[in-house]
């Protein structure tokens, strides 16, 4: 049932990316075998915006209020995919277009839009979203008029819906394996866990507490400051107080910025690692706004990072940069987010339909073997398998990988006792 | 929760906390004298405030660049010439929005609530287009990073020492503009009797133009000083503005000396709050402790009985 | 109400911008434009509640409230909570460790249901509260405020505190109130869906009947004595406090009548919408609808009901086409309001329309050599 | 002076407000009989209007007593003193400018003050007869629907005592009634004056010595938040400490 895609580099030819070269060059044969068109009537039977050689998707980020500093990569990643896909000859023959929408920072737009997309424009498939708050207030439009959603954030899972593919990881499998590395490599005993005050960051510590708690350590202190908080001083003196081990940030925005740049001013030191500072929060996109000067020495547990060596990312991170400009950062949600058309195309073309219910059907144990991030599979509970990198921060803005999981780590939405 | 501790370390860590509280107040200051200048003494209630700060925060990050590119070996004192320049630019700004927008308003305070407030969005929308809608990263010289070692757990972090300088000369500056200088007699008799004022040959159009721009141009000193500790983005200077009036309103909005003392009250409440409680509940607790003292007193705390 | 009474509440310009209003609620947009958009103008007509109110609170009234925010959302939570203990019913929540209890609290480790939601489980006791709730809470802003005298600005910005303060402690309390996500995924309205067409165009006639309804209490108390002294104490304040009125009183009661309508905006929205977040509580909404007041004219109720549709339509569009155009476009409408006209859209219609469309209304009947009806009512003047 | 104060209308003993130290009123008592036209004169800063204030609630005395029938008028509030029966006039006239004469005077009319009261006020017969009847009395009946802001200063003026007396207070307090008056005006004023007093207590501010020897039953001259001189016209007139501060220059 799985379509699968060979990394090949090949020479040069025209001006197409990097990447896109080499996924003609593997794609070739498949491709050449479905352009022969499969007549309409057989790829869309439920009336959605497909044409003889064209079928239109959604693109739905915010770009304009506050989260247009986030959802700028995934949109930029979405869009490249999408052109790579066409530069290879589209979905089912068909070329992709897009439409894209702005959700302008606020859920009731986000939903407005969505039932847009959905309802007007029947779109095959949508690519966006970034916060929680964002999906929660379209996931009912989706469920609502059966369409289908691709969310690239890191989340705190506590969900499992038919309409959305989660290509960013869930909470567990974020920062069981971080915190097992740092128990494990740096002989960690004592935590903090600090986050903003939303469900992300309040979910994701209570499952490091509940693991930590599990391995015998100790939670030696838990605090949460609203959204876009400048002033972190209070908390600094907690940590010296406390003097965790290592301090577990899960703080985003603007408060990001000012905690770290804080953080450093008030002498902790990152590098000496007394206390380590371990985030599931900050990719290579906010470093941009810290400063890698700023967060030097913190690690970051997730499942990318742009210094990746592998080739795909080598391929992917050239691409990118050529398409989007050379001093762009590509961080973890962007590459989930350049996931999402691709796994949609695997899903469509082993459908050998449109149909949201047949690609729906189609999607579980889709793999990906050119993910930037190496090898993905969709798990029946339409997560990742991934693996999980620590990455040391460096003063160019970039990480250093010192940790990668040996296995594929399985999604589990629904921890057992968390929910 | 103190009981794991000695002594020596609690007198530290209160020692720390009392400071993180002063930094906090700094901060307040910075943030609230342009627009207790420009709210207080002229009425205008300015919602684009926080704009003008990031405005000298970019103004600083662009300086910082060149230096960077062109002269790095002066790299160590580009953030001087960031806050001066930070200055011109917002007041030059300020001076021109006075003139645009501001001057035909000065009898309908409510109104420029919302002519600033749709002044706020195109700033927004311009610093968008023209530096992303990422933050940006400041580089700050090396002399202003990290922090004094006071004692073994005592340690001040430099750029708060920089923060509460700033805060202090800026205070003072404007205190002697305000209450020696001639200029600022002029200010004050407009603000007291504009007729009056023109009548005795005060230009108190330029006084409005001036003082308008003074206060934005403190505004982006302070985000010049903001990139410090905080983030440079296009909405960063939301973040700030609710602060911002509360603090202005809360000092009685026509005193200076009543922002200072309520910039201290209410950075001295958050910041030991924060240290026993989380910083959510601190924050509400703060905003609900500010309302509640307007409610019993709704001059402000420094304001003079007069005679109406 | 006799003939009289009608004639002094409806004056015939005011009958003709409200049967005017109502063809264009009633009849020509649910003719015109499919259900996808009806629901977008529900939604933008769930604004025009609180700008409603806002005219009556600082049109007439001179108090600028930044926090109207606050009682659209509190009337919008209180709905969304019962259509989201209807949505947690023990059969749907069954995979919970605790079920029965709305899916957030059961994340945030909540065992059983706190007391505050328990009398939501009754639909007379939400409409009830989705009133009073926001305007008792009003009433002690009002008393705390209007007994003291607090007014103009420091009002404003005081209002905007508690806006501030409501935002972040729904965010911080998110096991009791579903924190930044808000209330989702509401589903029925006692076992009715109203996710379906069908419910959105009932949804759609009763916000606009309860728009109707709404408006014609504004238009009650304008035209009372009361809509007279709200004018008056706005010029002078303190002659109407030596005419004997204890002012505080009708301030409180306009500010509580605008939360009112706010609530039942907001409950609507939760309706039509299908959830409730903090981002409708706090400060820029607050302030966003205080615009949509300016624009369609601080003094006039039906302006507001334009100016609500007008500046959400243009969002829409501009957002649709020009994602970075918009907030250029909102910021420039905000100071042209501002500089331009003050009085908005109602300001412009009575400047240049109304005076056209009088002349040819006359000589149309002059052409007809029908009898020029001749103003039998006082010149009522804004 | 009298052992009970039922006597007099007004009984003010002992008044005292201090602004931030400065004593603007200090230990001021003097009564208002009934019927009494009482004029209150004194250089600027003397404390005229600031007595007038505090009587009527809008200052809060520092110290002292204000006794109105024997209702002690300190601890009340404006709206509570108005229905006492005490009205007064602004020194610049303060009208609503945006309503018309008819609703001026309406609004005025006693009777609808809670918020009920002003949502279900009807314009009956009552209303409509009473209005007419002062708009007469103030040389106002043919600008009834005028809207108030086009009148002339002094038809303001007028525009203000007569809301004041559609309210038929017992005791009337006028803050300059003819300041800015045109000598014809101001004749009339001096005829309303004496036609409305007829009834009531009247305490009056005024500059115009020529006015105040027209109208005054008594005079107190003020000076620095005291009482200099209490008496009728002509004996203030002659008052040597009154001459030199007052009438002097």
């Amino acid at each position: 049932m799985a379509t699968t895609i060979k990394t090949r580099p090949t020479g040069s030819r025209s001006k197409l990316p990097g990447l896109v070269k080499s996924l003609m060059g593997a794609a070739a044969f498949a491709t050449m075998a479905l352009t022969a068109p499969i007549s309409l009537a057989e790829v869309n039977t439920t009336g959605l915006a497909v044409t003889e050689d064209t079928v239109q998707v959604g693109i739905l980020h915010s770009v304009t209020g506050t989260m247009a500093i986030s959802e700028t990569g995934s949109v930029q990643a979405e869009k490249l995919a999408i052109e790579q896909i066409n530069a290879m000859g589209g979905v089912l023959g068909r070329k992709i277009e897009y439409i894209q929408e702005d959700g302008a920072s606020d859920w009731p737009t986000f939903a407005e839009k969505s039932r847009k997309l959905l309802v007007n424009d029947k779109v095959a498939a949508v690519f966006g979203c970034w916060t929680s708050a964002s999906r929660k207030a379209v996931l009912p439009v989706f469920e609502q008029y059966n369409g289908m959603l691709y969310y690239p954030t890191f989340y705190e899972g506590l969900e499992q819906s038919p309409n959305v593919i989660y290509t960013g990881q869930e909470a567990t499998q974020q920062i069981l394996a971080g915190i097992d590395w740092v128990v494990k490599a740096k002989n960690a005993k004592t935590f903090y866990l600090l986050g903003s005050d939303y469900i992300w960051p309040r979910t994701s510590n209570k499952i490091a507490r509940k693991h930590i708690e599990k391995l015998g350590l100790k939670v030696v202190g838990e605090d949460y400051y609203p959204l876009g908080h400048t002033q972190f001083n209070s908390i600094i003196n907690k940590f010296k107080l406390k003097k965790p081990d290592v301090i577990f940030a899960s703080v985003v925005g603007g408060s990001n910025v000012a905690f770290y740049k804080q953080l450093k001013a008030a002498g902790i030191d990152m590098t000496k690692e007394k206390p380590l500072v371990l985030t599931i929060s900050v990719t290579e996109d906010e470093i941009l706004g810290i400063g890698g000067e700023n967060i030097d020495g913190a690690y970051a547990s997730m499942k990318y990072f742009q210094s990746l060596t592998n080739e795909n990312n080598i391929a992917f991170v050239k691409a990118f940069k050529e398409r989007w400009g050379d001093d762009i950062v590509i961080g973890d949600v962007t590459q989930a987010a350049y996931l999402g058309p691709w796994l949609w195309k695997a899903a469509v073309e082993a459908a050998g339909s449109f149909d949201i219910d047949k690609v729906r059907a189609a999607s579980p144990g889709i793999e990906l073997t050119t993910a930037p991030e190496g090898y993905v599979k969709v798990h029946p509970n339409h997560h990742l398998w991934s693996k999980t990198r620590i990455g040391n921060a460096k003063t160019d803005g970039q990480y250093e990988i010192v940790y990668e999981t040996p296995e594929l780590i399985e999604p589990d939405p629904f921890p057992e006792g968390y929910q | 929760m103190f009981a794991d501790y000695s002594t020596s370390e609690l007198m530290s860590i209160f020692a720390m906390q009392g400071f993180a509280g002063l930094i906090l107040f700094s901060v307040f200051v910075l943030m609230a004298l342009g627009l207790a200048i420009i709210f207080g003494q002229m009425g205008v209630i300015n919602m684009a405030h926080g704009e003008f700060m990031i405005l000298g925060a970019y103004v600083t990050y662009l300086t910082s660049n060149v230096f960077a590119d062109y002269m790095p070996s002066l790299f160590g004192s580009y953030f001087f010439i960031a806050m001066i320049l930070a200055f011109i630019a917002a007041g030059a700004l300020g001076m021109f929005v006075e003139w645009a927008l501001i001057r035909h308003l000065y009898k309908r305070p409510l109104d420029t609530l919302l002519a600033t407030w749709g002044l706020s969005l195109i700033l927004q929308q311009i610093y968008r287009s023209v530096f992303g809608a990422r933050e940006v990263g400041v580089t700050l010289p090396d002399w202003l990073m990290g922090s004094i070692q006071l004692t073994d757990i005592v340690e001040v972090p430099i750029n708060g020492i920089f923060v509460m300088s700033l805060a202090i000369t800026i205070s003072l500056i404007v205190a002697i503009l305000m209450y020696k200088s001639r200029w600022g007699i002029q200010v004050r008799s407009v603000v007291q009797n504009r007729p009056m004022a023109g009548a005795v040959g005060i230009n108190t159009a330029r006084v409005d133009r001036l003082t308008f721009g003074l206060g934005c141009g403190i505004a982006g000193v302070a985000g010049s000083a903001f990139t410090m500790i905080g983030s440079t983005g296009p909405t960063s200077g939301q973040l700030y503005i609710v602060d911002t009036f509360l603090v202005v309103v809360f000092g009685g909005a026509q005193s200076l000396l009543g922002t200072i003392a309520s910039a201290f009250t209410i950075s001295q409440a958050q910041s030991t709050m924060e240290f026993f409680l989380s910083g959510s509940m601190s924050k509400v607790l703060t905003l609900l402790f500010v309302v509640g003292i307007l409610m019993l007193r709704p001059q402000g705390l420094f304001s003079l009985k007069v005679r109406r | 109400m006799s003939y009289a009474g009608f004639k002094t509440l409806f004056p015939k310009s005011d009958l003709i911008g409200f049967a005017v209003l109502a063809v264009i609620l009633v009849i020509v947009l649910p003719l015109a434009v499919d259900i996808f958009r009806l629901n977008l103008i529900g939604k933008y007509l769930t604004y025009a509640f609180v700008a409603v109110g806002l005219v009556l609170c600082w049109g007439s009234g001179g108090i600028l409230s930044l926090g109207q925010g606050v009682f659209f959302g509190l009337g919008g939570y209180g709905m969304a909570m019962f259509l989201k203990l209807e949505a947690s019913s023990p059969e749907n929540t069954a995979i919970q460790s605790t079920p029965g209890i709305p899916d957030f609290m059961d994340w945030n480790q909540l065992t059983e249901l706190p007391w505050f939601w328990e009398p939501f489980h009754s639909l007379t006791f939400t409409v009830l509260a989705i009133v009073l709730v926001p305007s008792l809470f009003a009433y002690i802003i009002g008393v705390a405020m209007f007994k003291r005298r607090v007014g103009g600005v420091y009002f404003a910005i005081i209002t905007q505190a508690v806006a501030a303060i409501l935002t972040i402690l729904i965010i911080g309390q998110q096991g009791y109130t579903g924190g930044v996500n808000g209330i989702t995924d509401l589903r029925t309205l006692n076992g009715w869906d109203i996710r379906s067409d069908e419910a959105k165009y009932i949804f759609y006639f009763l916000c606009v009947f309860l728009l109707f309804v709404c408006l014609g209490v504004a238009q009650y108390v304008r035209k009372s004595k009361l809509g007279r002294l709200l004018v008056a104490m706005r010029e002078m304040e303190d002659r109407v406090r030596f005419s004997g009125y204890d002012v505080s009183n009708f301030k409180i009661f306009v500010f509580c009548l605008g939360a009112a309508f706010a609530a039942v905006g907001g409950a609507m929205f939760t309706l039509q919408v299908g959830f409730m977040s903090p981002t409708l509580v706090g400060i820029v909404p607050s302030i966003e609808m205080v615009i949509f007041c300016a624009v369609g004219g601080r003094l006039s109720i039906l302006g507001a009901v334009y100016g609500a549709l007008v500046v959400n339509w243009a969002k829409t569009t501009l957002s649709e086409s020009f994602p970075e155009l918009w907030l250029f476009a909102m910021g420039a409408l905000f100071i042209a309001v501002v500089m331009a006209f003050p009085n908005g859209l109602a300001g412009l219609y009575s400047k240049y329309c109304e005076p056209y469309i009088k002349q040819k209304l006359k000589s149309f009947r002059a052409g007809r050599g029908g009898d020029v009806m001749a103003e039998g009512v006082a010149h009522e003047r804004q | 002076m009298s052992a009970s104060n039922t006597d007099f209308v007004l009984a003010v003993e002992g008044l005292t407000v201090s602004f931030d130290g400065f004593k603007a009123v200090n230990d001021l008592s003097f009564y208002v009989d009934k019927n009494e036209i009482r004029v209150i004169v004194g250089p600027n800063g003397a404390g005229k209007t600031t007595v007038l204030d505090l009587i009527c609630g809008r200052t809060k005395a520092t110290d002292g007593s204000i006794k109105f029938r024997n209702r002690e008028l300190t601890k009340m509030k404006e709206h509570q003193i108005v229905r006492a029966g005490v009205g007064r006039k602004f020194q610049t006239p303060s009208i609503y400018g945006d309503l018309s004469v008819f609703e001026n005077l309406e609004i005025s009319f006693p009777r609808g003050r809670s918020v009920f009261g002003a949502l279900v006020f009807k314009r009956d017969a009552e209303v409509l007869q009473r209005v007419d009847e002062i708009a007469d009395m103030i040389f106002l009946k043919d600008l009834l629907h005028t809207p108030a802001e086009l009148l002339s200063h002094g038809q303001k003026q007028w525009l203000e005592i007569g809301m004041l007396l559609i309210q038929d207070p017992e005791l009337l307090m006028l803050d300059e009634p003819v300041a800015g008056m045109s000598v014809a005006e101001r004749r009339q004023t001096a005829d309303l004056l004496r036609r409305i007093t007829r009834d009531r207590s009247v305490i009056v501010i005024e500059h115009d010595m020529q006015f105040v020897a027209e109208i005054a039953d008594k005079v107190t001259v003020l000076h620095q938040g005291k009482i200099l001189a209490e008496g009728s016209a002509e004996e203030v007139k002659k008052d040597e400490k009154v001459i030199e501060v007052y009438l002097g220059h």
